[in-house]
């Protein structure tokens, strides 16, 4: 056990822990904590990994970007009704049956596939990536620019109109 | 694939197209000018007469074959052509004939009915399609046209869609000829992968095996069962009387419903030696199936679609057992009597009929009409002295064909001859009825010449002067036909099946017996008696019997052939009700069942769509993993 | 030198997680996390993949835009959700249930 | 690799792109155009989105390509197979433009919305990497998530929430299937050699359930069943010519990549997984659960897109049976298919803009006053059963043909049961295809119907209800393109 698996399995915990909050509680704002949680805890593991440009993005995009869309929509639906925010769970037993399923046959089948191989923790620099990025994947990158412009169009239509 | 072949003749187009511009100017001419509508498809459609005539005379001893390519799949080449036989040219002659003199006929019938030019354009949409099915060379292009004249069957049957009976009729001739096409559909594709052609010429040279011909026969079978109303599809056929009575005799008796049989006679060579055995029993059924409903019907247009069928029963027996000229021969001479029995029962249900009023066509009510509509009761008699195979009529020779080559079994010419029988049964009461001179209740309306001229016409087809110089020979015009030999002793069999069946039809029917006493004739009446004797009281039914015999021995004999032809109806009656429509019914309830589950499972609810289709995965993900694991 | 098992055994948990809140969850927004987190499983995978085949960075080039995809789902899932909320004055799929099969 | 070199690939490989290259300009037209007050109304936007969509298709005709070639570095491969959908996608996007003539909300978005979708399903055809794969068909599904709520209605937004949560949990799911893949061949270029021989050597259920992740995310977009559930609620809702395009292009492009995938996947027949099964299998579960559950609909739209999903399942047999042939069966029928659809819903639109029609009982007797329509109407329904003089018998020909010369070939039973599963789902969608022509003319029409100024027949839809019958009469001008399309096996 070097320094390194002591680091992955605190991170391991934490986001065991989002994930418990996000799967049972009764609040949406606990969950959203919970994802929080997984996002930083996952961040973590990025760096762990010696994948550090991945790690700045999960912070800044997820835990800055996404985490708060969603906390604004918790806020937009959370203010036009009454109701408190409390959520209520259906048919968790199918859904528990589901989720457990797929979780034993990826443990029991696929997961020996990966018995014997570890990380090493050091697959390459942040400049290889950057340059990765700007050359091999250009296309994508550019395509990842009219994908953001498309959402950002089908999001400001939707959200714009009004009821007629 | 060899389509080089370009024996091009002009007037085959020409004569294809003429129909096809009468459907649509029809449609075109049909809101501004409907009263030109049918004056101009009747003068196009006597053009392309004159076309096929000419295509008759060109062709009737040696074959053309034109091909072009008309598109490729793959390295293969799907040819569009025409292949001109003797045969092939004497069948596209009947159609536009008989098409030409329904047209006729119809100026007169339809006129101040409503939906006169759609009536039209279908007319000649369906003998556009129908001589396309009979020229086609390549079995694709054979296949669209079946499906056409489908189509057009199921415009025209539907032509009065104010009546319910109508829509549903048509409905139900669509979808059992559908469930034939299958069978072609299928035996199409067998041959493409057996033979890799689907040209005929090219098939005829070919040698397929045994098994490829029983499996390719019995698709066929299935198919021709479906549009030439065999056993056990047979029950569109009645109902389709709803259409107009030109269009039965055009669609529902001349023409598409022998479309099977033309089919079969074309197909021949490809039929196993099983495949045939299989067609002569479902032909001989239909047969009897179809004798026994004409002898029990009093509508005169059922009565007729039921002797449809059991001369359709006979072709195709006849094709199967016979030969196929054979079987062909009677398909012509069918062709124009029963279109003339067609022609004349709606000019007599015109007669009788009152103005908004449903039209009259029991048989029971169409007396007295002698004084009033000589000319059509004679031709109307003329026509079915052919069907019941009088000496000299068409129809005497050509059954006399059939006959003549079943002689050396004499199983099957025993059935044939008894088949005979019942014909000549039917048609004889049928006559009787109309001939009787009891008065018509009814005030009658003239029949206009219009409609007079393709009736005659037609009789005069009928007589053996339309088929034979020889009244006793039908080696003579048709060179089509001259595979056919004459034997005396045949004849005077066939005569003396005449005679018997005359009298015996004098006997019963002269009285015009009315339903009460035809109710023996039914068999639910029948099936209750026969239970009641059987299992109730068989000392009853023995004093009864012996009590019959006693007083005429033919009562009992008509009897013992009555309880026969119950018992037989009741079997068919049972496997055509638990088998057939059993088997529908299953489907019908399975499908629905099913869609109602399926349906059950779009409750609205996006999550358990969610849920279904993960579990779906999941479920299968593992069933697959647990495959592979353990194989 | 992590485990590249144990780091596959996070992502199965996240994924069924994720899929868990997809199905039981009575709340939209909820099950835009649930999404977001069998994102995150899949992203996980990548780079934890990446450091068999280290000598391409195919795997955590791949993340960057899963992460892209991820905020523009989320910025549509979350108008669309909201234009539900309008309409329906809850938030509760199962509520939103106007359109189905007729029984 | 060294940048400069690289970049210079690039540059060379944006010479072979020049229709996506028209797409995105006449992208950013519109985008422009509609903010400009002037130039911002519906006609000005259409007629540019129109151009746009035919300078895109004609490029592609006119540059197709006579071999397959790799681009951007591998990302994406140019190839006739590609350049056919392409076509397919422009003509259908242009077909939308020309009926979304009175679009008055929000036309500037809905435009924009259309060129994305099929400029997303352009590179989605293209694509041999997982990244673009994702990329392309998220373009594509969140064009269509918008597009779905674009009635406004109460309706809208539930079909449009369907639709959204329904696709992006498959799409997740997809790309985790994905990260699998990685994790067995360490490659994302599904196309090169590398991929295949690692897969050979990769443990089988790892691929498997990788594999099977990617082809459930691939099944959604083109509503195969077990992934069905979102389109009758979503067509039901979505306005009709939306629906018209979105159940022909998103599925087809999805139907492209499944292609492309399930050939990788397959590693030329040496992998142990059967994935002709898997394939076959939703294909046959789609027949049946489209035509079984299309029966006893009464909403026309939930009918058609029950219809859609039986259609899924023709088109999957073809994928099911991965050879060259199935291939070219496979792309006539998708044409006719999508030929069939437009004029189907077309029809459609008309006939609800001008009588009002909602369910399927309220085309009684319409028949003869729209006879026109009707008519054409009835040619798409009877070319989606299959029956002549219509493409779609010609397409269920070339099907069933390849079905059965694939059994023969194989001898494997499943092409068998598919063949006539197959055919006998065929009769069975008689019954609810014919039920709308059945009531249109076999029916009388309880009063006059009112606009006589809607309802006409204009050119487009002649133009498709006339390409519907010559497809059947002349499938060469068809099949010849097909005949220049060699997938790269």
């Amino acid at each position: 056990m070097s320094a390194a698996d002591y680091f992955f399995y605190g991170w391991c915990l934490v986001m065991v822990a989002g994930l418990w909050a996000m799967a049972v509680s009764k609040k949406l704002i606990h969950a959203a904590l919970g994802l929080l949680s997984c996002l930083v805890a996952l961040a973590g593991i990025y760096a762990l990994l010696s994948a550090e440009l991945l790690a700045v993005i999960q912070l800044m995009v997820y835990a800055g970007g996404v985490l708060v869309l969603i906390l604004f929509g918790i806020m937009l639906t959370g203010r036009l009704s009454d109701k408190p925010m409390r959520i209520e769970s259906r048919n968790v037993a199918v859904g528990s049956v589901i989720a457990a399923g797929l979780f034993i046959t990826l443990i029991v089948f696929v997961g020996p596939a990966f018995l014997s191989v570890t990380s090493t923790g050091s697959p390459g620099s942040l400049r290889t990536l950057s340059l990765a990025l700007f050359s091999e994947y250009t296309l994508a990158f550019e395509l990842a620019g009219v994908l953001l412009l498309i959402s950002l169009i089908a999001g400001a239509v939707i959200a714009s109109s009004r009821q007629s | 694939m060899n389509v080089a072949s370009t024996d091009w003749n002009a007037w085959v187009p020409i004569a294809l197209a003429l129909p096809l511009v009468s459907f649509v100017v029809s449609f075109w001419m049909g809101p501004r000018y409907g009263w030109l509508v049918p004056l101009m498809a009747t003068a196009l459609l006597l053009a392309g007469w004159v076309c096929t005539t000419v295509i008759l005379v060109d062709h009737s001893a040696g074959t053309s074959h034109f091909a072009v390519p008309w598109f490729s799949l793959g390295t293969d080449v799907i040819p569009i052509g025409w292949w001109l036989s003797p045969r092939s040219v004497t069948m596209l002659w009947v159609v536009y004939t008989i098409s030409l003199l329904v047209h006729v006929y119809s100026i007169g019938y339809m006129a101040g009915e409503g939906g006169i030019a759609r009536y039209f354009a279908w007319l000649g949409f369906f003998t556009f399609a129908m001589g396309g099915l009979v020229v086609s060379s390549n079995l694709l292009v054979t296949f669209c046209c079946w499906e056409l004249v489908g189509l057009s069957s199921y415009r025209l049957i539907g032509h009065w869609h104010q009546q319910p009976a109508a829509g549903a009729a048509a409905t139900k001739a669509f979808l059992v000829n559908r469930l034939g096409d299958i069978g072609l559909l299928v035996a199409l594709m067998l041959l493409w992968s057996r033979a890799g052609t689907l040209d005929m010429p090219a098939l005829t040279a070919m040698a397929l095996s045994e098994e490829t011909k029983t499996a390719v026969g019995l698709c066929v079978l299935l198919a021709l069962a479906g549009k030439s109303a065999q056993f056990p599809l047979l029950h569109w056929l009645p109902d389709a009387m709803a259409g107009p009575t030109p269009v039965s005799a055009l669609i529902h008796a001349a023409t598409m419903v022998a479309a099977g049989v033309y089919l079969f006679v074309q197909l021949h060579f490809l039929f196993s030696a099983d495949a045939l055995a299989v067609a002569a029993v479902v032909g001989l059924l239909t047969l009897f199936v179809g004798g026994w409903g004409a002898l029990t019907q009093f509508d005169v247009k059922k009565i007729l679609a039921y002797s449809t069928i059991s001369q359709l029963g006979l072709m195709v027996a006849g094709v199967a057992l016979a030969s196929p000229e054979a079987g062909f021969a009677h398909l012509f001479t069918h062709a124009f009597f029963k279109a003339g029995l067609f022609l004349g029962a709606g000019a007599l249900i015109h007669a009788v009929s009152r103005h908004g009023h449903a039209p009259q066509q029991d048989i029971r009510h169409m007396g007295g009409l002698w004084q009033s509509h000589r000319l059509v009761l004679v031709c109307f008699a003329v026509c079915a002295a052919s069907l019941a195979g009088m000496p000299l009529t068409s129809g005497f020779l050509s059954k006399e064909g059939l006959l003549l080559h079943v002689r050396h079994h004499s199983f099957y010419f025993g059935v044939m001859a008894t088949a005979s029988f019942v014909t000549t049964l039917y048609s004889a009461r049928m006559v009787f009825y109309l001939l009787s001179p009891t008065p018509q209740a009814a005030a009658t309306h003239p029949v206009p010449a219009i409609m007079q001229l393709p009736l005659f016409v037609l009789s005069v087809g009928s007589l053996f002067i339309g088929l034979s110089a020889s009244p006793l020979s039908i080696q003579s015009w048709w060179p089509v036909f001259d595979a056919i030999e004459s034997a005396p002793w045949v004849m005077v069999v066939s005569l003396a099946v005449l005679v018997v069946g005359v009298g015996v039809a004098w006997r019963l029917y002269r009285h015009r017996p009315t339903a009460t006493l035809h109710a023996r004739w039914v068999p639910q009446t029948w099936l209750d008696a026969a239970q009641k004797h059987i299992a109730v009281t068989p000392a009853l039914q023995a004093s009864r019997l012996t009590h019959h015999a006693d007083r005429r021995w033919l009562d009992g004999v008509l009897h013992a052939a009555s309880y026969g032809y119950v018992t037989c109806s009741f079997v068919i009656g049972w496997v055509d009700r638990v088998l057939i429509d059993g088997w529908v019914t299953t489907v019908t309830h399975a499908a629905k069942g099913g869609g109602k589950l399926f349906r059950s499972l779009v409750n609205g609810k996006i999550q358990s769509y969610l849920a279904w289709g993960m579990l779906a995965l999941l479920s299968f993900m593992v069933w697959m993993l647990y495959q592979l694991a353990h194989r | 030198m992590i485990a590249t098992h144990h780091i596959f055994i996070l992502s199965a948990l996240l994924l069924s997680v994720g899929v868990f809140m997809l199905l039981t969850k009575r709340n939209a927004i909820l099950i835009l996390m649930g999404l977001e987190l069998i994102l995150n499983a899949a992203n996980l995978n990548l780079i934890a993949f990446n450091q068999r085949y280290a000598d391409a960075l195919a795997g955590e080039a791949m993340a960057v835009f899963v992460i892209v995809l991820a905020v523009c789902e989320a910025a549509v899932g979350v108008a669309i959700i909201l234009q539900a909320y309008r309409h329906y004055a809850t938030a509760v799929p199962d509520q939103i249930s106007e359109l189905k099969d007729p029984a | 690799m060294e940048i400069g070199t690289s970049l210079h690939a690039n540059l060379d490989s944006l010479a072979h792109v020049g229709a996506e290259g028209i797409l995105l300009g006449g992208f950013v037209v519109v985008l422009v155009a509609g903010l400009i007050r002037s130039f911002a109304t519906v006609g000005m936007l259409r007629a540019l989105t129109l151009t746009t969509l035919v300078a895109a298709a004609g490029w592609t005709a006119w540059d197709w390509p006579t071999d397959s070639m790799p681009l951007f570095a591998g990302l994406i491969q140019r190839d006739a197979f590609g350049s056919f959908f392409k076509i397919v996608f422009c003509v259908a996007g242009g077909l939308t433009t020309l009926v979304s003539a009175n679009q008055q909300k929000n036309p500037h978005e809905y435009f924009l919305l259309l060129l994305a979708a099929v400029f997303g399903s352009q590179w989605a055809v293209m694509s041999t990497h997982w990244l673009i794969v994702v990329l392309a068909l998220e373009m594509v599904a969140l064009a269509g998530y918008a597009l779905a709520g674009f009635a406004f209605t109460k309706s809208g937004a539930e079909g449009s929430l369907k639709y959204f949560i329904m696709g992006s949990a498959l799409t997740a799911v997809m790309i985790y299937g994905m990260s699998l893949l990685y994790g067995a061949t360490g490659s994302l270029n599904f196309s090169e050699a590398a991929f295949t021989q690692a897969l050979l050597r990769a443990p089988t259920a790892l691929v498997l359930v990788g594999g099977l992740f990617v082809v459930g995310g691939l099944l959604l977009k083109i509503a195969s069943v077990p992934f069905h559930f979102w389109a009758p609620d979503t067509y039901e809702a979505a306005p009709t010519p939306v629906v018209a395009f979105f159940s022909v292009v998103p599925k087809l492009a999805g139907l492209a990549v499944l292609v492309r995938v399930s050939w990788a996947l397959y590693a030329g027949g040496q992998h142990a997984v059967p994935w002709q099964f898997i394939i076959g299998l939703a294909a046959l579960a789609s027949m049946v659960v489209g035509n079984l559950g299309a029966l006893a609909q009464r909403m026309p739209k939930r009918l058609l897109a029950y219809s859609s999903i039986a259609q899924s399942g023709f088109m999957l047999a073809a994928v099911a049976c991965l050879n060259p042939e199935s291939v070219d069966a496979l792309l006539f029928y998708a044409v006719v298919f999508a030929v069939a659809n437009f004029a189907v819903f077309i029809a459609l639109d008309r006939f609800e803009k001008s009588d009002g029609c909602v369910d399927i009982a309220s085309f009684a007797g319409l028949g003869r006053h729209r006879v026109g329509l009707a008519l054409i109407m009835t040619v798409g329904l009877l070319s989606l059963t299959g029956l002549p003089p219509t493409g779609g018998f010609t397409a269920k020909l070339f099907l069933f043909t390849t079905l059965w010369g694939t059994f023969d070939g194989t001898g494997q039973p499943l092409y068998q049961l598919l063949f006539f599963v197959g055919l006998a789902n065929t009769v069975v969608s008689l019954f609810f295809y014919l039920r709308l022509p059945y009531l249109l003319f076999f029916r009388t029409a309880p009063q006059q119907p009112a606009g006589a100024t809607h309802g006409r027949v204009d050119w487009v839809l002649a133009v498709v209800g006339v390409a519907l019958i010559a497809l059947f009469l002349k499938p060469d001008a068809l099949t010849g393109w097909i005949n220049r399309v060699t997938f790269a096996w």
